[in-house]
């Protein structure tokens, strides 16, 4: 296990040295959200019903704009051939990618959003929920993330491709971590959509390395 | 009656564009490509004939 | 031809597709432990796709690849840990320090890691805290080879190893093979300039003349 | 496995293009026959609904198109995956052409649709239906599976990942559906516009069968001619290689 935590610790160490990715990640979630109240009107009571849905799609591009650091560096400077060389199986070796990928970009996004909640009028009540949501969320984000950032890696201009690609699969992960925010918003249960996005995250934990770790061998070879 | 009959002749008028587009499409990619390849082997046939082979 | 040997890397009647153009094919050639190949031939010729495909990166269209009489494609995760592969591109990361980037590389390969004693023997302990973004393209290269020491591995696959090396590292880099021949590895180094691995079979890759089957 | 034993004897492209040359003829004029058939039916010989009236019509085309749409990716991905595990080629551009005309179905399906609720919605798109949403997904698994076969030169890698891209969409085709389901009993609890849609009496069946069938022989006749112009298109790249090394 030791080669899984040494790809996990070599990615944030890059991470942390070049700076600025998880800053890049916050500022631009910050930002997309902030440009809703110019759209949608500044009127408090729309602000709030617009509120979940505005946070969850801006976490989303955030995330989106991220991916293509996952594989495409390693790629470029040959590390994607040693990593293929390691004992760890490639699938792990992306799932540690991934984790690392999610605690640089996916967790500062969970704690920025509060801040968001607070820029769009989201009541106190649902704080809870969001954070809860957003931590069940985002890896799903990063996992799904991860199979189009692998399957354009070894191509040129790839990375145009991943959007396209990626976001129809966010789409259950952005209707159940909308609902559970709502929901929380308005005092509704929240059981229902919270376990629902539990279940897609653990699904794409069981798809999302082993269709990466394929689509990586594509750019190996 | 009538509105709705509207809706009906759209609906036939789009699948009545959108099936015959693609087929046509799908034929011409056909032809071209089959010509293309005749073009090529005659092209080939050629050298091999006048080549030393 | 040598037989294919039990002790070493025995290639059989190999040959590679890239794509719908064939790059070699009905290649043969073997070495046994302690023994070495040398691969020549045009830019574009299949040298490199040759020692992605002993690297088990690329599945061989035709023919078979064995290590110690085991075909490597029968069990790709024990492959993976008997080799290195130094390809032109050097996997070192500008932001972290030349300790850094080696400790990170031999710890992706797991097993025992010298990182102090492989910059020692490419002499560059004296850069170990240097962000290699300060390196030059020699330092770099022999920083990539020392991964060779740092964590020690059976097969070699080297693709042109002394781009970038001035004489006295190239002169280390033999030293280096003959060592680890001597000690029973196996080596096998795509090179254009000369370097001398005495007693090398040499493997002649063809250009582009062969057309697809 | 006789399937696989039987579908080997196609493999090669020549017997390939023997083979649909003889069968070719034949599902055209099926399909024309059908489609001939299936508009009398629909247009002419069958009632128009009591409760809907005339719009019933566009039924006999939405559903053959819906079902069709889905059909096709399923089919897509089967062929991907047997390309992925046998390295079958003809499988990777049989699952390679099926895709625009997937596309094509889903977009009509779409169209149709839209046009059949939008009497009763008052709106030409309607996001509480979920299965017109549903399709709407669909058409951008479609979009992403074509555009992932652009962006490779070399074919076979084309194919792979192609193959990866079909069948994580295919797994997650029935999560999607489930979710927008769900996300759509949220809005709107009490849905006039059930998924099934109003229930079929036997008058009406005719003229779907039918329908269903011209959708059918239609897609076979243009897979046909798309699978038949990319072996022809392969064997000209082949050519003109042979050209340039000759």
């Amino acid at each position: 296990m030791s080669a899984f935590w040494g790809v996990v610790r070599r990615d944030l160490l890059i991470a942390r040295r070049q700076g600025g990715s998880s800053l890049l990640a916050v500022g631009f979630f910050v930002v997309v959200a902030a440009l809703f109240p110019f759209a949608v009107g500044a009127d408090p009571a729309t602000l709030r019903g617009v509120a979940p849905g505005v946070i969850w799609v801006s976490a989303l591009l955030a995330t989106l704009l991220s991916l293509d650091r996952l594989f495409q560096a390693d790629f470029e400077d040959g590390s994607l051939d040693v990593l293929a060389l390691s004992p760890l199986p490639l699938f792990m070796t992306v799932l540690a990618k991934v984790l690392a990928h999610w605690l640089v970009v996916g967790l500062p996004l969970v704690i920025a959003a509060p801040l968001v909640g607070v820029l769009l009028n989201l009541p106190l009540a649902a704080f809870p929920v969001l954070l809860g949501a957003a931590l069940l969320g985002t890896p799903a984000l990063s996992l799904i993330g991860a199979i189009g950032a692998a399957l354009t890696a070894g191509v040129r201009r790839g990375g145009v491709l991943v959007p396209l690609l990626v976001l129809p699969l966010y789409i259950p992960t952005l209707i159940f971590g909308v609902a559970a925010t709502a929901a929380a918003a308005d005092g509704l249960p929240v059981a229902e959509p919270l376990m629902l996005l539990a279940s897609l995250t653990l699904m794409a934990l069981v798809v999302a390395p082993v269709a990466s770790a394929g689509a990586l061998r594509l750019a190996l070879g | 009656m009538g509105a709705h009959a509207a809706y009906v002749w759209s609906a036939y008028a789009a699948a009545g564009l959108i099936l015959p587009v693609m087929a046509l499409a799908s034929l011409l990619r056909l032809r071209g490509a089959l010509r293309r390849q005749a073009a090529l082997e005659a092209d080939l046939d050629a050298m091999r004939a006048d080549g030393d082979g | 031809m040598s037989n294919p040997a039990p002790t070493g890397l025995a290639v059989d009647d190999l040959s590679c597709r890239r794509g719908d153009h064939e790059v070699f094919a009905g290649l043969s050639c073997g070495a046994e432990a302690g023994g070495a190949l040398v691969l020549r031939g045009p830019n574009g010729a299949g040298k490199s796709s040759l020692l992605r495909v002993l690297a088990g990166f690329i599945p061989p269209s035709a023919g078979t690849v064995r290590w110690k009489g085991e075909d490597i494609g029968d069990d790709p995760g024990a492959h993976r840990a008997v080799l290195h592969y130094v390809g032109h591109l050097d996997p070192l990361k500008p932001v972290l320090s030349a300790a850094e980037n080696l400790t990170a590389l031999a710890r992706l390969m797991g097993g025992q890691i010298l990182v102090v004693e492989a910059l020692e023997r490419f002499g560059i302990a004296h850069l170990r805290d240097l962000p290699v973004r300060f390196l030059s393209a020699g330092q770099r290269r022999r920083l990539n080879l020392a991964r060779l020491v740092a964590t020690p591995r059976p097969l070699w696959l080297l693709d042109e190893p002394t781009v970038a090396l001035d004489a006295r590292a190239t002169a280390e880099l033999e030293q280096l093979i003959a060592d680890h021949r001597a000690a029973g590895g196996v080596v096998v180094a795509a090179t254009h300039i000369g370097i001398e691995i005495p007693g090398a079979a040499v493997v002649e890759l063809a250009g582009r003349r062969r057309r697809a089957a | 496995m006789t399937v696989m034993s039987g579908w080997h004897r196609f493999a090669n492209p020549t017997r390939f293009s023997r083979l649909s040359a003889r069968i070719l003829p034949w599902t055209l004029a099926l399909t024309l026959v059908l489609f001939a058939a299936g508009l009398y039916l629909a247009l002419v010989a069958s009632p128009p609904d009591a409760r809907q009236g005339e719009t019933v019509r566009i039924m006999y085309l939405h559903v053959p198109a819906a079902w069709m749409a889905l059909f096709v990716y399923v089919l897509l991905a089967v062929f991907s995956g047997m390309g992925y595990i046998w390295k079958h080629p003809l499988a990777d551009i049989a699952a390679k052409n099926c895709a625009p005309i997937g596309a094509g179905f889903t977009l009509l399906a779409l169209v149709t649709g839209s046009l059949w609720g939008a009497p009763m919605w008052g709106t030409w798109w309607e996001w509480g239906d979920a299965r017109l949403t549903s399709f709407l997904i669909l058409f951008f698994l479609y979009l992403g599976y074509i555009a992932l076969w652009q962006v490779f030169e070399d074919p076979e890698k084309a194919a792979r990942a192609a193959a990866i891209l079909a069948m994580v969409g295919l797994i997650n085709i029935p999560v999607i559906h489930f979710s927008v389901q769900w996300w759509h009993t949220l809005h709107q609890p009490a849905s006039v516009f059930r998924a099934g849609g109003p229930t079929i009496d036997s008058s009406m069946l005719w003229p779907l069968f039918v329908m269903l069938g011209a959708f059918k022989a239609y897609f076979v006749t243009v897979l046909l001619w798309r699978i038949r112009a990319e072996v022809a298109e392969r064997r000209v790249r082949a050519l003109q290689m042979m050209q340039a090394e000759a």
